[in-house]
């Protein structure tokens, strides 16, 4: 190899190596951020429903601020080198993208919207090719909340709210067959979507527990409307 | 069916769309570059075929040399053909996204053609050279070459030497090539050690190398005690052999 | 080794290559349509008795289509090689089997028998060297309809039809018992036998809080009343 | 399921067994054969040419022998199963072919086809989908022949013939460029072909220090008379 | 042939006819082997069948469990005959050139018998007990008992009970036997404890015992829970719900 | 190598072989005593809280002994060598310190502090550099810990104790918290404090079981008081 | 399990490991000698013929004072467990056998026997059942012998003895035609017997190279004799 | 577990953290020092004897700038937590040690002993319980010196210097026969060493080849004496 062709490549590696360790200071702080809004939402499980507006008003700031984050990664990407170091943070941003849905579904009982997602983080269309929200991580996202409501199910009931396992029954079967919709490959996405069906039966299983019960008078006329 | 439900449906059906083209053309792409892995065998086959078919008229072996690679560049011209179609869709933001679908079928394309190229010339081909030769005719690359597909796919190139060194030894001047590419093995060992760090794969690659070399090594050896045993210059061994062959 | 030799040899090695890329396509078709049908019939789920024929009838056409591929398989698989090429398309099969099995459950009350089963996808006997039902797909595709009861039997209750979990219940314990007549080797499909009995279990529970229930008007007054 | 169902499934899952028991017992005889062929064979080393037709001679009857063993095998296998069951006896098929293959070259110096080698084992056409001899495994037997050969080359100069490292060095060279033709995958084939050019490799030292010590019997004398 | 060659075939012909031999008789008890662990499997089986069949008629479970046994007993005899061929070919000190042969078919005898003996007694068979029934009528032992085989056999009994308390509770009585079957495989599973720290095998086997006892401990509970939610006796529980299903 | 050079490098092989096997001796017995008191442990499953209190008094004597294990250990090993030797027992501890929590837990209900731990198994902080508790192996403890609890959660209720599951939810929530709190890297630690997740979900449908069937009328209020 | 049916198998137990105990001090032992015999014998590759008697005398002691040793393990073991504790000194008595072999070849060239391998390591009849040497463990011996001598055959014409390649082709090849008539298994020593053909051919090399430089001028009678 | 534990053990979490940060970084660039070095020493297959002091020289640099790495990480290390971290620079350190006594050799002749090896790195007796040159480290670095020389007295022969390759034979015996008498228990140290055996052989044939051929003169008699 001649000299000029190794300084060509030390080049290029060297840019590389800088571009890594800053893209990984911004995920550090990125996980940081993540890290506490799950740790502040565990408490969604034992929170009373008239308690639930204040809890999750703590958690908003954090979630906005993710905004500083996205943008820093944003400028840091090259043109068109999106899909080259996305897998740094994509753990971070799916977990955001979590959050954001846990919340809106929470507040408002429906499913937040891949473009809703990504305004809320921040995340602006002329980024396309260096930062953006992936339909996969947003998918990811949604799988995780999925996980997330069939405890919240559970715990619900233990709280004497007899309505939320029902609500969730619906949002949930929605999701499932939304996802069902998809041709999705031999991958992590198709696992854990395949996983979904334990936190359907489990949903499903407290629904039952709740209507066999008659403890939600109205639940069975709901839950066959909702079909 | 509720307005929620209806509501996801109509999302999901978005990201269907958007699923099913993304996998499809996941699927063409790695398609072809198992077309363009199988098409890169055939041609560093063909150059072992060209180089070690005992055609005794050919004395000047390089003639032969130029032969073997002037058919390689031929077949590899066609290789490129189909690295003009995987640019056309690899375009924008999308080459990263498929970058590991496009990289076996181009890593044995940097094989063969950095093989052919050190036919031609004696020499390792420089990235800039591989970047030209995924080039159109406008001058525009269909992708950007990434370090790694570059060496990983020369490293690879000098297990290929290594089989040509072995294959020679048994031809006119195959003794003399022996040493030769033994010298070029070992460079590109000493060359690529100091990229090891950057790439866990190089690192597997390079005791593959050293294997390599190791197996010239005694081969040359070899040449060199017997030559040293009868002390006859290397052209005369040649002609000495082939009279007892074909005597 | 002459050049026509060469030329034989090469050919046969090729050929391989190239049915195994057929094969794969008319399995990604299958594949598909298993999907479908998996999907339309997740919503027995949520679905009244009387509105399950209509969706029981929705999914009729996707089964019958499944002919078109197995006939296609059949003629790509060269003659005597249905055991080198089975693995490929047996998951596909299974989920075929069960679709079957299940439709025909819901329709009749009764097992679909493994002939049967073969008619309905169309697998002709004349194929037998080249695609065949082999007994254990065919008894993959059961332990996935018990699978699939055991929620049933779940969710009838929700909908409020409390004879469909007897009805299972007994139809399952004779798949069982059949099942444990069987000298199954230590392999997946004697895993998967084992893991029957949970479904067993689980749809015994069912039976028992709706038999408590039903039970005389007067005790389940004192439950009730307990709520 | 019906007792009778239940019989023939049984009775299916214990056939499997069975036979592979009963085709095991006849590859340990197949291995014997070849085990003894090759001890015999072993001695061409330290054999001078004029008692080579002898010990090729006392071969004869065991490889013959493999006929019954073929024979056996193919009346085991039922029809159709050809590729689900040959893993079991390739290893003792290739020896047979090597074993055939270097009786062949050893006595007319040519190489033994394929379709001849089947004969030779008594493989017969009509079993086609129950034993046939495969490429790959014909295949297989030519490299062990050739790192025979090699070995024989530096044994025939011990021995003083002069010729047979000449002849096998034309005859492996022909091989050699045969299995060039072929586009062969990435398996056990490929890397077994690489390995042949290590035997090519020292037939070519051979060949050259016999030429050399032939050469002019003056220059014999000066390499002679520094020893 | 010199006469040193033929000094070493005659030595390599003794150890060829004695190495045959051995591996013969290896074969032999492998294939015994074998037959033992396959017919041990049915009479897990053939008691899990017993057990399970819902005979509606029969409402004594002793009964059924004494039916069960007596059974499974026939069978075990059966075996114990190979068991005494088994002896008559690793007498003296062949017996611990064999064991690791020998043993895959001993566990799961263990196994088969500790199940049959449970649903007799409702107790762990012991160490002698195991030794007896490898004894012949004139009260000679086949071969001795490793203290491995017994423990390891027995540590597979707790998947079997697992299954049969499982199964058990779709029927008349079962509620009752899960808790019963839940004590004795906890107890199992302290007891076995102790002794992990001489077999890595039996450490192996813990973790699956106690995933078996887990799932007893969730049926268990799921009993209890109901029966507390209702409040009713369990035998009474089983009446109505036969009444539902058979109504 | 000269003769004195391999006589010291000889000499310190050696001593570490023996030192090794010294320390082996004392695992050994830390082993036994760890394996008897989880063996004696595995009984609060079945115990009644009555005979709770003579059930771990019957355990204490072994864990007492413990302190005759790490002194002998402390003991063997050399100046500066903790982190060297650390991996041979660290099991043993691990165990140690779950008994020593277990316990705790069960008389006290509350947690028992790394401090606390250490003095219980006679660490002595002048041993610093011999043998230490590392924070790792306490936290591996408590894990192990809430793993056995939501066991006793289950068992509990199949015992009749219906406010065992609440106290224990409430305890292992707060464990959790803590955990939640702490920057564990991508390890083992990691991965186990992950499969807690399990572990809670299970404890809270056990609560779920109890509160949906008013089993501990108080429950309700404790569950909600605890958040 | 009852208490007694504790004791049984805890006294069974204890008594292994004891025994296991004092075995392993004297395989220890045995190893020591080994390594020591070893060390000595691999001078051979540089000792001169004439300084070659010399240098056997000094292995000799050791290998007498291996009788110690067997007779000490022979007490140790209980009569029929031979077979037991084997696995424990194998290697030990296999490095035994090869040297004994080893300084029998040197002195006689010619082959030591079994039941002379016995005697010399002191092994008894009568001991039968509790230490013999087993045809497996003296095998494996003769295979490390023919590694060995290939090394010393190199060796020997660096040295100018230009006999010992000659005679150890002859040795060798008499060896080599034993083990082929045995029908070994598929275990190590199958694995080892098949390495010996790299041995082999190396020798034969040297051979070669011997002849081909008429170096021993009487060889070429000496070898075609021996066949 | 209440927040002062928490903060406490957090604390220390991150330092651990950060320090294996640290030290990795200075890992990398010894990594680096090493693998520069390694790859200029690759150069002395092709160089002839009267340029290698000067390719020895130009790596010289390299080698003496290893004590600012040596000295960084000393730095880093904790008092007491040597074996802690050692594992991450052990492949790095074994390197440097094979690097400094492959030029030691090729300049001498002579084996670099451990505490010259520690010298030329700077490794300061003081660091003891921080950073030192642990002995199966160095023990490590000759065996690679080994495997490397074989690999020169090869190469030495194809660049026509005949002396070089009895050289070498000497020191490699030297080294071998000083291994050979060290207790190494059955980990990586012991099969490397195994491994050797290969190497000696190897490098056997290349002095068989030449002396066979006379190629230098005096050969015959430095071999024998240098026994
Ligand atoms: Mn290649
Ligand atoms: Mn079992």
């Amino acid at each position: 190899m001649d000299a000029e062709n190794v300084e060509r490549i030390n080049q290029l590696l060297d840019q590389d190596v800088e571009l890594r360790e800053k893209i990984k200071d911004q995920v550090t702080e990125f996980d940081k951020k993540t890290r506490t809004m799950t740790g502040l939402l565990n408490r969604i499980h034992s929170t009373p429903p008239d308690a639930l507006p204040a809890l999750l008003d703590s958690v908003r700031p954090t979630l906005e601020s993710c905004r500083d984050v996205t943008a820093a990664i944003a400028a840091l990407v090259p043109p068109n080198q999106f899909w080259r170091w996305k897998e740094m943070w994509s753990n971070s941003l799916r977990s955001a993208v979590f959050t954001a849905a846990l919340i809106h579904y929470l507040q408002t009982g429906g499913l937040l919207g891949l473009s809703e997602t990504s305004e809320i983080l921040g995340i602006q269309a002329e980024w396309q090719d260096r930062f953006t929200l992936a339909i996969e991580d947003y998918l990811h996202g949604l799988i995780t909340l999925v996980n997330e409501l069939s405890r919240l199910a559970v715990n619900s009931v233990t709280l004497g709210n007899f309505e939320q396992p029902i609500k969730i029954s619906v949002f949930v079967k929605d999701i499932f067959a939304g996802f069902s919709m998809l041709n999705l490959k031999n991958d992590t996405l198709r696992r854990r979507y395949d996983s979904l069906k334990y936190d359907i039966k489990k949903i499903e299983e407290v629904v039952y527990d709740v209507s066999l019960r008659k403890l939600a008078p109205s639940s069975k006329v709901d839950v066959a409307g909702a079909v | 069916m509720s307005s929620s439900r209806n509501n996801v449906v109509n999302v999901f059906d978005a990201f269907r769309i958007d699923l099913d083209e993304h996998n499809d053309r996941r699927e063409r792409l790695i398609k072809s570059s198992r077309d363009i892995t199988n098409l890169s065998k055939k041609v560093i086959f063909l150059l072992h075929r060209v180089m070690t078919t005992d055609d005794v008229s050919t004395a000047d072996k390089d003639d032969r040399n130029a032969r073997a690679a002037a058919q390689g560049r031929e077949k590899l011209k066609e290789i490129q053909k189909l690295f003009a179609a995987v640019g056309a869709e690899v375009q924008g933001d999308r080459f990263w996204r498929y970058q590991r679908n496009v990289s076996p079928g181009l890593q044995e394309y940097i094989e063969a053609l950095s093989f052919t190229h050190y036919l031609e010339t004696g020499k390792l081909i420089s990235y800039d050279e591989v970047q030209q030769s995924l080039t159109g005719e406008l001058g525009e690359s269909y992708f950007p070459l990434t370090t790694e597909d570059y060496l990983l796919g020369l490293s690879d190139l000098t297990g290929e030497l290594m089989r040509y060194a072995i294959s020679s030894i048994s031809q006119r001047g195959g003794r003399m090539k022996a040493n030769e590419v033994c010298t070029f093995v070992r460079n590109c060992k000493s060359d690529f050690e100091v990229f090891t760090p950057h790439f866990r794969e190089l690192r597997k690659k390079q005791s593959v190398t050293s294997s390599s070399l190791e197996k010239i090594e005694d081969a040359a050896y070899a040449i060199a005690v017997r030559a040293s045993e009868y002390d006859v210059p290397p052209e005369m061994l040649d002609d000495i052999i082939v009279r007892s062959v074909t005597s």
